[in-house]
């Protein structure tokens, strides 16, 4: 028999009239990396907080290498037990880098010696590849620079058991390969893993065995190689499917189109220089580039989040002086970081697809609640986000559907150009079809698009694909392109 | 894949306003044994016209908090702006400025002398981007400041018609002011459960970045909201002014505390974002009828405090308890 | 002299509404202990007391309750003066007597004001204090709350006479809102400049007395009135504890506001209000003068000052509480 | 990958603590010309005393906004934890409860009663989930309804000699409560900064949920926080006491704003998380500076309040544009 290192036996975990998890549970064997799916709101989270002892299961209990649980008020005894990467960032952004990572355990008893504990910090830092400065502020890291920071320490917490739940959501490529040598070497020292990601693709290489969530309850545990991955996708979704395919050929020549989104000779200090660009009615143009190649920044400019120090954008012929009036003109826009400027937790789901559109749903200035929540019905069923229903908070969704609010948000208007930065950043495999199927079909009805994304996969249903490094665009790529490719042009290899 | 029951969330999420309610239900009845004048229809006007004037301060500290602002200015605004304005209209004999203008300006100077303190502080907050709780709290120094100083701590007791006839009026049994409090409070309800600013208010407090990105005017809302803030205490100080017929140097000094009371046990969060103008007005008929049942009973002087802070305290509980959430 | 004509209806009945200004100062606490006991003795039936607290919106929300309860007379002790004006009219259309105890209303219908002559206070001060300078010298008022019209009476009246009586001393103000711990720092501050200030007026002993004496303390200039680092020092009040500093030497004078009287004949004149009596400006029966004002009548009772010499009077009401 | 700039921002951070420097200097400049008397050694000292029951409050409320709570009901307890103490101690006949415990049971048992009230505070906010600040807001009232209530309104003249002591012995050339607060204040510099416990507080401040996962005893420090908070309170009461020789029914009242303003300007964030305990000392200092100069320089009474502000305002301004960040 399997000596199991973590088990969860018959959870069952309640929301107000949310059931999360239903009887849930999972045995992960001594040593082995073990995937978790599932499609948002399936209940990952939910058991990783039980897993790591921050929420109290209404049933069921949890077992770690057979003997039971520490009860909950003991902090630390669960700390030895397990580490863990949560979804949500428990980064503190008033504190520095190096203190995060040592976030109480700066010292013993004794006084705290901040020289050694920076020069800790930065070996860490250096071990795990992250060019960070341990003494900067966390805060002002980048949202990538962050979770990097937060991978590095639960990995080097030294516990036997480490939780990763979506790590690379915001990773890029080498990163994330970075990640998994970690991850791989320390497998060899005996560390049991459990890993949630919604890249099925990153099961198969990093994973031995693998566990389905779906609504709330256990599908199937089994090991990866008996799990292909269109079984996987039918364990999730609970029907066949497939990768998301292109629906589109081509997309309209650069000639014959109007010009919706135009950028002229674009400077931010810091950021980007001298990028022009075009984007035409029907067109999707992808933009690659590994962190801080200015990718995010240039597109927080089209939208009108930062003004330029040279150059001017236009939407429809608009100038682009702010966010309304890039609204104004005719632009939707999902921006990077869905927690800080995506959504307004408290608000309901309706509010927050529609808070764009306010204007449009009654007049002088009034809001019918009747049309708002219609409205938001209709965004609800196209990109099937679960939820209770309109009035829910967003801050009571699971993080793949909170995107989706986000994502409806950028939608609710009929754009006419859209920008749209990792819009798949932790959504499950349909709901990515789903999301990447609405920017088609937006770019079928007229749109032209700008989509921003580390995901190459993303990147496939662009026309052409601008390849981004130190700020400047260094590489055109059509339609067709290979993987490699475009790494390449990334890396600043040019191939 | 939705399409679960909705009502649930919904009441729970209305419930919210409505934590007090079982309070004021409680006080009535405690009140109806304490006395048998309490439940008098002149008793109960009494208590509504007493607490018109806090009551605009709330509903305007309510729409600041609301918005993820402070400001704890607007208990000096109460004193200085009809101060001011009255100043500016009476003649020097009656410790005006000398400036006699005409006594038809009177009631827009108040108004006007409010939302140029809320613009001002508007200006260092939004613009200058200094601590709202900082700036309102150095304003509320500086705003009575200015009314000692101009006043040199005197009293006004000549204070034009317009304005005492707006504190002594009554129209279809109820005092002019209650109508004030009461039409104020009915459009706040209705703009921000029901139009596209009020509910920018509750985005902008809920998440100011967030709200930027949607295309909200964040600062011009911001901005607006604290010149209306202003306004708002401007107007009840004018209300004060025509029921107390006079204005002494200590108007609304010490009020700001009862305001912050009032909002946050009627549910308005200090965090931004959370809470509704009814609820804010259930607060605020909490305090009214406190001390309405206090002064009824003739508790001990040296005693009444303790059961005052006493009785908020219990409200508080029995909020917490009825409303089930941890409060912030 | 007093007339008293008959009732002109029938008996006094009715219960006096009472509203006691603040329960937080000295002065007024014995005030407040006074009025049941003077109740007592005069027979008067009261309600249940209000307070408000130095709030003169929660004076005017409890005259409104007190009436609603229906006195037939009112007792108040407006802080401040103006802003009762629409109260006043709205009793006087009711027909209910006002007595004012310790500030006179500026507008508005009073039947009685009851008070001692708060400039008078400033005046006595400054004339002990200028004699016992000789005429010169630096002397430290310690004022009350600028919104108050007591302090403010008295700071002007000490600030004239000092002005026209004795040219020769530097008098210097500090605004302590009846604050012991601003006023301790403020006197710190001043004697740091100025050693050689040698006189103190304190607008309320249950505030500045403990502090004053603390900082003279440290300073060691609390010595006997021989010394001449003696600081001459008047208080207000006459609270019992200013008495006892009186004897041991540290303090010299203070002004007695009588407590005791101020509750008698607010209770007095509450009483004769109901029963229909009038009164006629003059001499009293009780060592005062009714004088006549725009808006009313005032009693002005004595306030003795007190010093090494009749601080032991037993009539003194320091000397009659514990 | 990026290598962020790692220079500037270190020495923000702690530039930070020190944006009322500049400040400082310009006051004591200007306090120099204004009067000859401001820089001696006797005159800084008196600031020094005069400002070290607020500096010690001032530390206990920096403490627990770091911790990202609130207390108000901290300048109730500078005037009831002295009083009910005394009164414990002294005879009926000097007020006193009748109890007439030990006198030398004074001190300590001032501390108790503020450590009691703190942890009551922290039971309704850490356990019962209220929130800190109406909580705190009612128990304002409450713990000085208890002072008044007890005491009757009266002051207390008669106060042990210990207490007495405390306010009115200096050594090594500096009174005894300037000592108290140069080593708490010391202390608690160190342990904010070297400490985990002290970390703590800041995690706990910056995202409690961050805190908790990473093992600390978030309910426990807090809880730890409020305790000493209210100790703190107390033993500024009791310094107060000594310097007043006497407790009147109104110490403390009042003095909350300075405390916050003090915190606030020295750079103490009021969302928790941020600021420096010597940041808050600062702003003590300023406050303290300010009316020490008012006082010297002789303001007409009336303008005093309108200046004082001013000054606030202007301090205010000066740290935002030296520190370059915008505040919250
Ligand atoms: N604090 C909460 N209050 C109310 N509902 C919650 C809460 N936390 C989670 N839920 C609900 O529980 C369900 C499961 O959420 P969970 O976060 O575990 O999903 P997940 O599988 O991690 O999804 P994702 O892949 O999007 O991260 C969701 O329907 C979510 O809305
Ligand atoms: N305000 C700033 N001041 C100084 N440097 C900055 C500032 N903001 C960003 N940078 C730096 O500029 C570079 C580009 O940042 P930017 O955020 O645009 O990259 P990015 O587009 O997010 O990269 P990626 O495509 O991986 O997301 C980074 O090195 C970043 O640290
Ligand atoms: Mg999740
Ligand atoms: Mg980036």
């Amino acid at each position: 028999m399997t000596k199991y290192h973590v088990e969860a036996h018959r959870v069952t975990k309640r929301f107000g009239p949310t059931t999360a998890l239903d009887d849930a549970g999972i045995a992960i064997a001594d040593g082995e990396t073990h995937a978790l799916v599932g499609r948002n709101g399936a209940g990952k989270s939910t058991l990783v907080s039980i897993l790591t002892g921050l929420q109290r299961p209404d049933e069921g209990e949890v077992r770690f290498s057979g003997l039971a649980a520490p009860a909950l008020a003991d902090r630390d005894a669960w700390r030895r037990q397990v580490a863990c990467v949560y979804q949500r960032s428990t980064i503190i952004p008033a504190l520095t880098v190096a203190e995060n990572l040592f976030l109480n355990r700066q010292a013993g008893r004794g006084p705290i010696r901040w020289g050694p504990l920076r020069k800790r910090a930065a070996d860490l830092l250096e071990r795990y590849g992250v060019a960070v400065d341990a003494r900067a502020l966390a805060g002002d890291l980048t949202v990538e620079q962050r979770q990097l920071v937060e991978i590095a320490r639960a990995l080097s917490m030294g516990a036997r058991f480490i939780i990763l739940d979506e790590p690379t959501a915001q990773l890029d490529g080498p990163a994330i390969q970075r990640l998994f040598e970690r991850m791989r070497a320390l497998r060899a020292e005996g560390v049991t893993m459990m890993y949630i990601s919604h890249h099925l693709e990153e099961v198969y290489e990093i994973c031995q065995s693998v566990t389905v969530f779906r609504d709330a309850r256990h599908v199937v545990t089994a090991p990866v190689a008996e799990l292909p991955h269109d079984a996987l996708v039918a364990a999730m979704t609970g029907e066949a499917g497939g990768v998301y395919r292109s629906r589109r050929g081509a997309g309209p020549g650069g000639g014959t189109a109007r010009v919706v989104l135009a950028a002229r000779e674009l400077s931010l200090a810091g950021k980007y220089r001298d990028i022009s660009l075009s984007v035409h009615s029907g067109e999707i143009v992808g933009f690659a580039g590994s962190g801080s190649s200015g990718k995010i920044g240039l597109a927080e400019t089209l939208v009108g989040l930062h003004r330029p120090d040279t150059g001017t954008v236009t939407v429809n012929d608009t100038p682009v002086r702010d966010v309304p009036s890039a609204l104004g003109a005719g632009l939707g826009f999902v921006p990077q970081d869905r927690h800080r400027e995506g959504f307004v937790p408290l608000l309901s789901i309706a509010e927050n697809a529609t808070m764009t559109i306010a204007h449009k749903l009654g007049r002088h200035g009034i809001v019918a609640p009747s049309r708002q929540r219609a409205r938001a019905v209709r965004l609800i069923g196209d990109l099937d986000i679960k939820t209770e229903g309109p009035h829910q908070p967003v801050a009571d969704l699971s993080g793949g559907n909170a995107q989706k609010v986000v994502m409806a948000r950028a939608l609710a208007d009929d754009p006419s150009a859209l920008v749209v930065i990792n819009p798949t950043a932790g959504v499950d495999v349909k709901a990515k079809q789903a999301l990447l199927g609405a920017v088609e079909e937006a770019a079928e009805r007229g749109a032209g698009a700008v989509l921003v994304s580390d995901e190459l996969d993303d990147l496939r249903i662009c026309d052409r694909v601008l390849v981004m490094f130190h700020g400047r665009i260094v590489k055109e790529v059509p339609r067709g392109w290979s993987d490699h490719q475009l790494v390449a042009a990334m890396e600043g290899v040019d191939a | 894949m939705t399409s679960v029951a909705l009502r649930p969330g919904v009441k729970l999420a209305r419930f919210r306003d409505l934590t007090l309610v079982p309070v004021i239900v409680l006080l009535l009845v405690v009140g109806a044994f304490a006395n048998p004048i309490f439940l008098t229809a002149g008793n109960l006007t009494n208590v509504l016209q007493q607490q018109s004037a806090l009551a605009l301060v709330v509903l305007a500290e309510a729409l600041i908090l609301i918005s993820g602002k402070f400001d704890l200015s607007l208990e000096s605004i109460v004193g200085m702006a009809p101060a001011v304005a009255v100043m500016l209209v009476v003649p020097a004999a009656s410790n005006g400025f000398g400036t006699e203008l005409p006594a038809a300006l009177a009631i827009p100077l108040v108004l006007l002398v409010g939302a140029a303190v809320g613009a001002f502080n508007g200006f260092l907050i939004v613009r200058f981007q200094l601590s709202a709780f900082i700036v309102t709290l150095a304003m509320l120094i500086v705003v009575h400041g200015l009314h000692l100083g101009w006043s040199e701590g005197k009293s006004l007791f000549k204070v034009p018609e317009s304005i005492l006839f707006l504190g002594s009026t009554t129209f279809v049994g109820l005092p002019v002011s209650v109508w004030f409090v009461i039409i104020l409070f009915a459009l706040a309800i209705v703009v921000l459960r029901y139009f596209r600013l009020g509910r920018a208010l509750y985005a902008i407090g809920g998440n100011i970045d967030a709200a930027r990105a949607a295309g909200i005017r964040v600062d011009r809302v911001l901005w607006g909201v604290f010149i209306l803030g202003g306004t708002l205490a401007a107007l009840a100080g004018l209300l004060e002014t025509g029921r107390l017929g006079g204005i002494s140097a200590n108007q609304g000094v010490g009020m700001i505390f009862m305001v912050f009371a009032a909002a946050v046990i009627g549910g308005v969060s200090m965090d931004g974002g959370k809470g509704t103008i009814f609820g804010a007005l259930t607060g605020v008929l909490v305090i009214g009828l406190v001390e309405n049942i206090l002064s009824l009973v003739g508790v001990a002087p040296e005693w009444r405090q303790l059961i005052y802070g006493m009785i908020i305290l219990v409200s508080l509980i029995i909020s917490r308890v009825v409303g089930g959430k941890a409060q912030d | 002299g007093t007339t008293n004509t008959p009732a002109a209806t029938g008996g006094g009945g009715g219960k006096v509404g009472i509203d006691h200004p603040r329960a937080d100062s000295d002065f007024w606490n014995s005030y407040i202990k006074y009025v049941p006991q003077m109740a007592g003795e005069l027979k008067v039936e009261t309600l249940n007391p209000t307070n408000s607290q130095n709030d003169v919106a929660k004076l005017v929300n409890n005259v409104q309750t007190l009436v609603g309860q229906g006195a037939r007379a009112i007792v108040m002790a407006p802080q401040d003066t103006g802003a009762i004006a629409s109260t006043l009219q709205q009793l006087e259309s009711k027909q209910i007597p006002v007595v004012s105890v310790d500030t006179r209303p500026d507008t508005g219908k009073v039947y009685m004001v009851v008070r001692a002559d708060n400039r008078a206070y400033g005046t006595k001060a400054c004339e002990f204090l200028g004699e016992k300078l000789g005429g010169k010298g630096k002397v430290v008022q310690l004022m009350g709350a600028l919104q108050s019209v007591n302090g403010r009476d008295r700071a002007e009246a000490f600030r004239e006479c000092m002005k026209s009586k004795f040219p020769g001393i530097e008098v210097f103000e500090e605004p302590t809102e009846w604050d012991g711990g601003k006023a301790a720092s403020m006197l710190q501050t001043r004697l740091e400049a100025h050693p050689d200030i040698k006189g103190i007026y304190m607008h309320a002993g249950g505030v500045h007395l403990a502090p004053t004496l603390q900082v003279l303390k440290a300073k060691s200039l609390l010595v006997a009135p021989e010394d001449p680092k003696h600081v001459f020092v008047v208080s207000n009040d006459g609270i019992p504890q200013e008495f006892d500093a009186i004897r041991k030497g540290e303090i010299d004078a203070t002004v007695s506001q009588p407590a005791d009287l101020y509750a008698k004949y607010a209770l007095f004149y509450a009483k004769a209000a109901m029963e229909g009596k009038t009164f006629q400006p003059g001499p009293t029966d009780h060592g005062s003068t009714i004088i006549q004002l725009p808006n009313g009548l005032e009693d002005q009772l004595p306030a003795p000052l007190v010093t090494k010499e009749n601080v032991d009077d037993k009539n003194l009401w320091g000397n009659t509480v514990g």
